[in-house]
Protein backbone atom coordinates (compact mmCIF):
# COMPACT_ATOMS: atom_id res chain seq x y z
CA UNK A 1 0.00 0.00 0.00
CA UNK A 2 1.56 3.37 -1.37
CA UNK A 3 1.10 6.60 0.59
CA UNK A 4 1.68 9.90 -1.22
CA UNK A 5 2.75 12.79 1.12
CA UNK A 6 2.50 16.41 0.18
CA UNK A 7 4.38 19.83 2.03
CA UNK A 8 4.87 19.66 5.36
CA UNK A 9 4.27 16.15 5.89
CA UNK A 10 6.64 15.00 3.16
CA UNK A 11 8.96 16.19 4.81
CA UNK A 12 7.83 14.84 8.32
CA UNK A 13 8.06 11.66 6.79
CA UNK A 14 11.40 12.75 5.17
CA UNK A 15 10.11 10.85 1.75
CA UNK A 16 7.37 11.89 -0.93
CA UNK A 17 6.06 8.24 -1.06
CA UNK A 18 6.16 5.79 1.88
CA UNK A 19 4.89 1.99 1.65
CA UNK A 20 2.85 0.19 4.11
CA UNK A 21 3.94 -3.38 4.62
CA UNK A 22 0.79 -4.46 6.54
CA UNK A 23 -2.20 -2.33 4.56
CA UNK A 24 -4.71 -0.86 6.14
CA UNK A 25 -8.59 -1.38 5.86
CA UNK A 26 -9.82 2.16 6.47
CA UNK A 27 -9.12 5.67 6.98
CA UNK A 28 -8.89 6.02 10.52
CA UNK A 29 -6.76 3.46 10.92
CA UNK A 30 -3.97 4.86 8.00
CA UNK A 31 -4.58 7.73 10.34
CA UNK A 32 -3.58 6.39 13.69
CA UNK A 33 -0.79 4.24 11.75
CA UNK A 34 0.75 7.58 10.29
CA UNK A 35 0.22 9.50 13.80
CA UNK A 36 2.26 6.58 15.51
CA UNK A 37 5.34 6.30 12.84
CA UNK A 38 5.54 10.25 12.41
CA UNK A 39 4.14 11.52 15.46
CA UNK A 40 5.13 15.60 14.55
CA UNK A 41 2.38 14.79 12.11
CA UNK A 42 0.08 15.50 15.33
CA UNK A 43 1.28 18.59 15.51
CA UNK A 44 -0.48 20.38 12.56
CA UNK A 45 -3.48 21.85 12.15
CA UNK A 46 -5.16 19.50 10.21
CA UNK A 47 -4.23 16.27 7.89
CA UNK A 48 -6.44 14.99 5.95
CA UNK A 49 -6.29 11.77 3.54
CA UNK A 50 -7.36 11.95 -0.02
CA UNK A 51 -8.51 8.60 -1.88
CA UNK A 52 -8.46 8.63 -5.40
CA UNK A 53 -7.98 12.45 -5.40
CA UNK A 54 -11.37 13.24 -3.40
CA UNK A 55 -11.13 14.36 0.43
CA UNK A 56 -11.94 10.76 2.90
CA UNK A 57 -13.67 10.64 6.14
CA UNK A 58 -12.25 8.82 8.85
CA UNK A 59 -15.00 5.56 8.15
CA UNK A 60 -14.21 5.61 4.43
CA UNK A 61 -12.91 1.32 3.30
CA UNK A 62 -9.48 1.54 1.73
CA UNK A 63 -9.52 -1.23 -1.12
CA UNK A 64 -5.92 -2.22 -2.50
CA UNK A 65 -4.79 0.38 -5.70
CA UNK A 66 -6.48 3.46 -4.20
CA UNK A 67 -4.48 6.47 -4.77
CA UNK A 68 -3.98 7.46 -0.48
CA UNK A 69 -2.38 10.66 -0.59
CA UNK A 70 -1.53 12.54 3.18
CA UNK A 71 -2.67 16.08 2.91
CA UNK A 72 -0.98 18.67 5.23
CA UNK A 73 -3.28 22.21 5.68
CA UNK A 74 -3.32 23.63 2.38
CA UNK A 75 -1.73 27.11 1.40
CA UNK A 76 -2.27 27.94 -2.35
CA UNK A 77 -3.62 31.11 -3.60
CA UNK B 1 -8.36 21.46 -18.40
CA UNK B 2 -10.44 23.11 -20.56
CA UNK B 3 -14.31 22.46 -21.08
CA UNK B 4 -17.02 24.61 -23.09
CA UNK B 5 -16.90 27.09 -20.21
CA UNK B 6 -14.03 26.28 -17.23
CA UNK B 7 -10.36 26.90 -17.43
CA UNK B 8 -8.36 25.83 -14.78
CA UNK B 9 -4.77 25.59 -14.87
CA UNK B 10 -1.51 24.36 -12.96
CA UNK B 11 1.87 25.59 -14.52
CA UNK B 12 4.81 27.94 -13.76
CA UNK B 13 3.35 30.87 -15.69
CA UNK B 14 0.16 33.07 -15.31
CA UNK B 15 -1.21 36.32 -16.79
CA UNK B 16 -4.41 37.50 -15.78
CA UNK B 17 -4.91 38.34 -19.89
CA UNK B 18 -5.40 34.60 -20.59
CA UNK B 19 -7.87 33.96 -17.77
CA UNK B 20 -9.74 37.30 -19.12
CA UNK B 21 -9.70 36.13 -22.69
CA UNK B 22 -10.93 33.05 -21.78
CA UNK B 23 -13.77 34.15 -19.76
CA UNK B 24 -15.01 36.81 -22.25
CA UNK B 25 -17.79 36.60 -23.97
CA UNK B 26 -19.95 39.09 -26.17
CA UNK B 27 -22.82 38.15 -23.79
CA UNK B 28 -21.30 39.29 -20.25
CA UNK B 29 -21.29 42.58 -20.18
CA UNK B 30 -19.39 41.92 -16.48
CA UNK B 31 -16.01 40.20 -15.30
CA UNK B 32 -14.89 39.92 -11.93
CA UNK B 33 -11.56 39.07 -11.31
CA UNK B 34 -9.05 38.25 -8.77
CA UNK B 35 -5.21 38.39 -9.25
CA UNK B 36 -2.64 37.15 -5.81
CA UNK B 37 0.58 38.24 -5.65
CA UNK B 38 3.72 36.76 -4.17
CA UNK B 39 3.99 39.48 -0.97
CA UNK B 40 7.37 40.84 0.15
CA UNK B 41 7.05 40.00 3.70
CA UNK B 42 5.00 38.01 6.29
CA UNK B 43 4.54 39.45 9.40
CA UNK B 44 7.44 41.80 9.26
CA UNK B 45 9.63 39.33 7.98
CA UNK B 46 11.08 39.82 4.82
CA UNK B 47 10.29 36.48 2.27
CA UNK B 48 13.07 36.09 -0.44
CA UNK B 49 10.78 33.74 -2.23
CA UNK B 50 8.50 30.79 -2.26
CA UNK B 51 8.02 27.71 -3.43
CA UNK B 52 4.64 26.01 -5.24
CA UNK B 53 4.15 22.42 -4.32
CA UNK B 54 1.06 20.89 -5.80
CA UNK B 55 -0.73 17.44 -5.55
CA UNK B 56 -1.72 18.72 -9.27
CA UNK B 57 -4.23 15.79 -10.28
CA UNK B 58 -6.24 16.18 -7.37
CA UNK B 59 -5.89 19.77 -7.15
CA UNK B 60 -6.97 20.42 -11.15
CA UNK B 61 -9.93 18.00 -9.83
CA UNK B 62 -11.20 20.58 -6.72
CA UNK B 63 -10.44 23.60 -8.32
CA UNK B 64 -13.29 21.92 -11.58
CA UNK B 65 -15.49 21.54 -8.29
CA UNK B 66 -14.63 25.40 -7.43
CA UNK B 67 -15.59 26.48 -10.98
CA UNK B 68 -18.81 24.02 -11.71
CA UNK B 69 -20.24 24.72 -8.59
CA UNK B 70 -19.93 28.67 -9.35
CA UNK B 71 -21.58 27.38 -12.81
CA UNK B 72 -24.30 26.14 -11.29
CA UNK B 73 -25.31 28.01 -8.59
CA UNK B 74 -24.08 31.94 -9.08
CA UNK B 75 -25.40 32.57 -12.55
CA UNK B 76 -21.98 32.85 -14.54
CA UNK B 77 -21.30 31.93 -17.93
CA UNK B 78 -17.42 31.66 -17.64
CA UNK B 79 -14.95 30.81 -15.70
CA UNK B 80 -11.19 30.67 -15.38
CA UNK B 81 -8.83 29.38 -12.60
CA UNK B 82 -4.99 29.41 -12.78
CA UNK B 83 -2.66 28.56 -10.05
CA UNK B 84 1.14 28.42 -10.51
CA UNK B 85 3.50 25.76 -9.22
CA UNK B 86 7.17 25.56 -8.39
CA UNK B 87 9.85 28.36 -7.42
CA UNK B 88 7.86 32.25 -7.45
CA UNK B 89 9.58 35.61 -6.28
CA UNK B 90 7.99 38.65 -4.40
CA UNK B 91 5.63 40.53 -6.93
CA UNK B 92 4.87 37.25 -8.99
CA UNK B 93 1.53 36.41 -10.14
CA UNK B 94 0.68 33.00 -8.25
CA UNK B 95 -2.86 32.96 -8.85
CA UNK B 96 -5.77 34.50 -11.13
CA UNK B 97 -9.60 33.45 -11.17
CA UNK B 98 -11.87 35.05 -14.03
CA UNK B 99 -15.49 34.77 -13.70
CA UNK B 100 -17.80 36.05 -16.61
CA UNK B 101 -21.61 37.10 -15.95
CA UNK B 102 -24.49 38.76 -17.47
CA UNK B 103 -24.76 40.94 -14.47
CA UNK B 104 -21.76 41.70 -12.48
CA UNK B 105 -22.98 41.16 -8.79
CA UNK B 106 -22.79 37.63 -9.73
CA UNK B 107 -19.48 37.99 -11.33
CA UNK B 108 -17.83 39.22 -8.20
CA UNK B 109 -19.42 36.83 -5.86
CA UNK B 110 -18.30 33.82 -8.04
CA UNK B 111 -14.81 35.36 -8.12
CA UNK B 112 -14.81 35.91 -4.09
CA UNK B 113 -16.56 32.41 -3.70
CA UNK B 114 -13.35 30.72 -5.65
CA UNK B 115 -10.54 32.15 -4.11
CA UNK B 116 -11.61 31.62 -0.59
CA UNK B 117 -12.54 28.10 -1.34
CA UNK B 118 -9.24 27.58 -3.36
CA UNK B 119 -7.55 28.89 0.01
CA UNK B 120 -9.30 26.44 1.72
CA UNK B 121 -9.59 23.08 -0.16
CA UNK B 122 -7.14 23.18 -3.13
CA UNK B 123 -4.22 20.79 -2.63
CA UNK B 124 -1.34 22.94 -3.17
CA UNK B 125 1.69 24.03 -0.13
CA UNK B 126 3.59 27.25 -0.38
CA UNK B 127 6.93 27.62 1.25
CA UNK B 128 8.21 30.65 2.74
CA UNK B 129 12.18 31.11 2.51
CA UNK B 130 13.25 33.79 4.78
CA UNK B 131 17.08 35.35 5.56
CA UNK B 132 17.25 32.59 8.08
CA UNK B 133 14.97 29.70 7.46
CA UNK B 134 12.13 28.38 5.41
CA UNK B 135 8.46 27.48 6.82
CA UNK B 136 5.74 25.80 5.05
CA UNK B 137 2.86 28.40 5.16
CA UNK B 138 -0.28 28.04 7.68
CA UNK B 139 0.76 24.01 8.72
CA UNK B 140 0.64 24.41 12.31
CA UNK B 141 -2.07 26.23 14.53
CA UNK C 1 -4.48 61.50 -14.24
CA UNK C 2 -1.78 59.70 -11.95
CA UNK C 3 -1.20 60.55 -8.19
CA UNK C 4 0.62 57.97 -6.30
CA UNK C 5 -1.80 55.66 -5.37
CA UNK C 6 -4.49 56.64 -8.15
CA UNK C 7 -4.84 56.04 -11.99
CA UNK C 8 -7.92 57.30 -13.58
CA UNK C 9 -7.58 57.66 -17.48
CA UNK C 10 -10.59 58.19 -20.16
CA UNK C 11 -9.14 57.55 -23.51
CA UNK C 12 -9.37 55.21 -26.81
CA UNK C 13 -8.14 51.85 -25.67
CA UNK C 14 -7.97 50.12 -22.25
CA UNK C 15 -6.21 47.09 -21.03
CA UNK C 16 -6.73 45.08 -17.71
CA UNK C 17 -2.51 44.88 -17.75
CA UNK C 18 -2.03 48.00 -17.40
CA UNK C 19 -4.74 48.51 -14.62
CA UNK C 20 -3.20 45.32 -12.90
CA UNK C 21 0.64 46.64 -13.20
CA UNK C 22 -0.14 49.77 -11.75
CA UNK C 23 -2.17 48.33 -8.78
CA UNK C 24 0.37 45.42 -7.86
CA UNK C 25 2.77 46.24 -5.20
CA UNK C 26 4.35 43.35 -2.96
CA UNK C 27 2.88 44.08 0.17
CA UNK C 28 -0.53 43.70 -1.30
CA UNK C 29 -1.28 40.31 -2.08
CA UNK C 30 -4.53 40.58 -3.44
CA UNK C 31 -5.74 42.61 -6.54
CA UNK C 32 -9.78 42.74 -7.58
CA UNK C 33 -10.48 43.86 -10.69
CA UNK C 34 -13.67 44.48 -12.86
CA UNK C 35 -13.67 44.41 -16.77
CA UNK C 36 -16.62 45.58 -18.52
CA UNK C 37 -17.20 44.74 -21.73
CA UNK C 38 -19.43 45.82 -24.80
CA UNK C 39 -22.55 43.09 -24.95
CA UNK C 40 -23.88 42.34 -28.41
CA UNK C 41 -27.51 42.20 -27.35
CA UNK C 42 -29.68 44.31 -25.29
CA UNK C 43 -33.18 43.00 -24.60
CA UNK C 44 -32.70 40.50 -27.27
CA UNK C 45 -31.99 43.35 -30.39
CA UNK C 46 -28.41 43.35 -31.83
CA UNK C 47 -26.16 46.26 -31.25
CA UNK C 48 -23.68 46.55 -33.93
CA UNK C 49 -21.51 49.21 -32.31
CA UNK C 50 -21.59 51.42 -29.40
CA UNK C 51 -20.26 55.03 -28.70
CA UNK C 52 -19.13 56.82 -25.70
CA UNK C 53 -19.48 60.22 -25.11
CA UNK C 54 -17.56 61.68 -22.14
CA UNK C 55 -17.40 64.84 -20.57
CA UNK C 56 -13.78 64.01 -19.80
CA UNK C 57 -12.43 66.40 -17.41
CA UNK C 58 -15.96 65.85 -14.60
CA UNK C 59 -15.76 62.15 -15.24
CA UNK C 60 -11.46 62.31 -14.33
CA UNK C 61 -13.25 64.49 -11.05
CA UNK C 62 -16.11 62.04 -10.16
CA UNK C 63 -13.25 59.18 -10.70
CA UNK C 64 -10.98 60.32 -8.53
CA UNK C 65 -13.43 60.94 -6.14
CA UNK C 66 -14.49 57.42 -5.89
CA UNK C 67 -10.62 56.22 -5.96
CA UNK C 68 -9.99 58.94 -3.60
CA UNK C 69 -13.46 57.36 -1.16
CA UNK C 70 -12.13 53.93 -1.02
CA UNK C 71 -8.91 54.50 -0.28
CA UNK C 72 -10.04 56.28 2.58
CA UNK C 73 -12.54 53.95 3.56
CA UNK C 74 -11.87 50.52 2.45
CA UNK C 75 -8.61 49.43 3.47
CA UNK C 76 -7.10 49.45 -0.44
CA UNK C 77 -3.85 50.80 -1.10
CA UNK C 78 -3.97 51.22 -4.65
CA UNK C 79 -6.41 52.07 -7.31
CA UNK C 80 -7.22 51.86 -11.57
CA UNK C 81 -10.21 53.30 -13.16
CA UNK C 82 -10.34 53.23 -16.75
CA UNK C 83 -12.66 54.14 -19.07
CA UNK C 84 -12.93 54.10 -23.13
CA UNK C 85 -14.73 57.18 -25.14
CA UNK C 86 -15.33 56.68 -28.79
CA UNK C 87 -16.72 54.02 -31.18
CA UNK C 88 -16.85 50.57 -30.02
CA UNK C 89 -17.65 46.99 -31.16
CA UNK C 90 -19.33 44.22 -29.10
CA UNK C 91 -16.54 42.44 -26.86
CA UNK C 92 -14.09 45.40 -26.76
CA UNK C 93 -13.45 46.53 -23.22
CA UNK C 94 -14.61 49.79 -22.01
CA UNK C 95 -14.52 50.19 -18.24
CA UNK C 96 -11.67 48.28 -16.15
CA UNK C 97 -11.08 48.73 -12.49
CA UNK C 98 -8.18 47.20 -10.36
CA UNK C 99 -7.78 47.27 -6.29
CA UNK C 100 -5.01 46.45 -4.24
CA UNK C 101 -5.57 45.69 -1.26
CA UNK C 102 -3.86 43.34 1.84
CA UNK C 103 -6.75 41.76 2.32
CA UNK C 104 -8.64 40.40 -0.46
CA UNK C 105 -12.29 41.27 1.06
CA UNK C 106 -11.32 44.97 0.95
CA UNK C 107 -10.61 44.48 -3.22
CA UNK C 108 -12.97 42.67 -3.97
CA UNK C 109 -15.59 45.53 -1.84
CA UNK C 110 -13.61 48.38 -3.23
CA UNK C 111 -13.79 47.22 -6.57
CA UNK C 112 -17.51 46.74 -6.48
CA UNK C 113 -18.63 49.87 -4.52
CA UNK C 114 -16.31 51.81 -7.22
CA UNK C 115 -18.20 49.91 -10.65
CA UNK C 116 -21.65 50.27 -8.59
CA UNK C 117 -20.33 54.27 -8.18
CA UNK C 118 -19.32 55.24 -11.79
CA UNK C 119 -22.27 53.98 -13.65
CA UNK C 120 -24.43 55.93 -11.08
CA UNK C 121 -22.19 59.05 -11.01
CA UNK C 122 -19.35 59.52 -14.06
CA UNK C 123 -20.76 62.01 -17.30
CA UNK C 124 -20.37 59.10 -19.82
CA UNK C 125 -22.89 58.74 -22.07
CA UNK C 126 -23.57 55.26 -24.22
CA UNK C 127 -25.79 55.00 -27.31
CA UNK C 128 -26.27 51.69 -28.94
CA UNK C 129 -26.44 51.37 -32.73
CA UNK C 130 -28.66 48.83 -33.90
CA UNK C 131 -29.91 47.80 -37.32
CA UNK C 132 -33.28 49.69 -37.23
CA UNK C 133 -32.13 52.59 -35.18
CA UNK C 134 -29.73 53.97 -32.15
CA UNK C 135 -30.66 54.82 -28.57
CA UNK C 136 -28.99 56.54 -26.09
CA UNK C 137 -28.56 54.09 -22.86
CA UNK C 138 -31.25 54.38 -19.79
CA UNK C 139 -31.83 58.00 -20.56
CA UNK C 140 -36.11 57.50 -20.81
CA UNK C 141 -37.73 56.09 -17.50
CA UNK D 1 -24.50 82.62 -20.45
CA UNK D 2 -22.69 79.67 -22.35
CA UNK D 3 -24.30 76.02 -21.46
CA UNK D 4 -22.68 72.71 -22.58
CA UNK D 5 -24.89 69.34 -23.46
CA UNK D 6 -24.15 65.99 -23.84
CA UNK D 7 -25.67 62.78 -24.94
CA UNK D 8 -29.70 63.07 -25.57
CA UNK D 9 -29.08 66.77 -23.85
CA UNK D 10 -27.50 67.56 -26.56
CA UNK D 11 -29.52 65.59 -29.29
CA UNK D 12 -32.42 67.28 -28.06
CA UNK D 13 -31.00 70.77 -28.19
CA UNK D 14 -29.23 69.95 -31.67
CA UNK D 15 -26.24 71.30 -30.44
CA UNK D 16 -23.14 70.62 -28.04
CA UNK D 17 -22.95 74.23 -26.55
CA UNK D 18 -26.44 76.99 -26.46
CA UNK D 19 -26.37 80.83 -25.09
CA UNK D 20 -28.43 82.45 -23.03
CA UNK D 21 -29.22 85.81 -23.77
CA UNK D 22 -30.85 86.87 -20.38
CA UNK D 23 -28.19 84.94 -18.12
CA UNK D 24 -30.23 83.21 -14.90
CA UNK D 25 -29.05 83.34 -11.14
CA UNK D 26 -29.88 79.69 -10.35
CA UNK D 27 -29.74 76.23 -10.88
CA UNK D 28 -33.57 76.05 -10.55
CA UNK D 29 -33.85 79.11 -12.90
CA UNK D 30 -32.06 78.08 -15.34
CA UNK D 31 -33.80 74.06 -15.22
CA UNK D 32 -37.07 76.05 -15.65
CA UNK D 33 -35.35 78.05 -18.99
CA UNK D 34 -34.31 74.73 -20.10
CA UNK D 35 -37.33 72.73 -19.78
CA UNK D 36 -39.37 75.54 -21.70
CA UNK D 37 -37.04 76.03 -24.38
CA UNK D 38 -36.99 72.02 -24.86
CA UNK D 39 -39.66 70.22 -23.81
CA UNK D 40 -38.57 66.82 -24.59
CA UNK D 41 -35.81 67.30 -21.74
CA UNK D 42 -38.53 66.53 -19.48
CA UNK D 43 -39.17 63.39 -20.39
CA UNK D 44 -35.59 62.37 -19.39
CA UNK D 45 -35.46 60.08 -16.62
CA UNK D 46 -33.03 62.82 -14.84
CA UNK D 47 -31.76 66.10 -15.53
CA UNK D 48 -28.55 67.09 -13.70
CA UNK D 49 -26.78 70.65 -13.95
CA UNK D 50 -23.23 70.21 -12.95
CA UNK D 51 -21.07 74.10 -11.85
CA UNK D 52 -17.46 74.06 -12.70
CA UNK D 53 -17.44 70.13 -12.64
CA UNK D 54 -19.58 69.38 -9.80
CA UNK D 55 -23.08 68.10 -9.95
CA UNK D 56 -24.98 71.31 -8.71
CA UNK D 57 -28.56 71.30 -6.08
CA UNK D 58 -31.61 73.62 -7.49
CA UNK D 59 -30.57 76.26 -5.01
CA UNK D 60 -26.72 76.73 -5.96
CA UNK D 61 -26.04 80.37 -7.23
CA UNK D 62 -25.06 80.51 -10.42
CA UNK D 63 -21.70 83.66 -11.42
CA UNK D 64 -20.95 84.80 -14.81
CA UNK D 65 -17.91 82.62 -16.12
CA UNK D 66 -19.10 79.33 -14.18
CA UNK D 67 -18.58 76.21 -16.39
CA UNK D 68 -22.11 74.99 -16.63
CA UNK D 69 -22.84 71.88 -18.12
CA UNK D 70 -26.52 69.52 -18.47
CA UNK D 71 -26.15 66.12 -17.30
CA UNK D 72 -28.43 63.54 -18.90
CA UNK D 73 -28.91 60.15 -17.58
CA UNK D 74 -25.31 58.71 -17.42
CA UNK D 75 -24.75 55.19 -18.99
CA UNK D 76 -20.65 54.31 -18.53
CA UNK D 77 -19.40 51.36 -17.52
Amino acid sequence: MRILLFGIAKDIAGAPVIELETPVQQVAALREHLYNRYPRLRELRSCMIAVNKVYAGDNEALQPGDEIAVIPPVSGG
Amino acid sequence: MRIMNILTAIKDHITVQEATDFVQTPECGGVAVFVGTVRNQTRGKKVHRLFFECYTPMALLEMEKIAQYTRETMGIHKIAILHVSGEKLPGDTVVVIAAAAPHRGAAFTACQYAIDTLKETVPIWKKEYFEDGEVWVAAHP
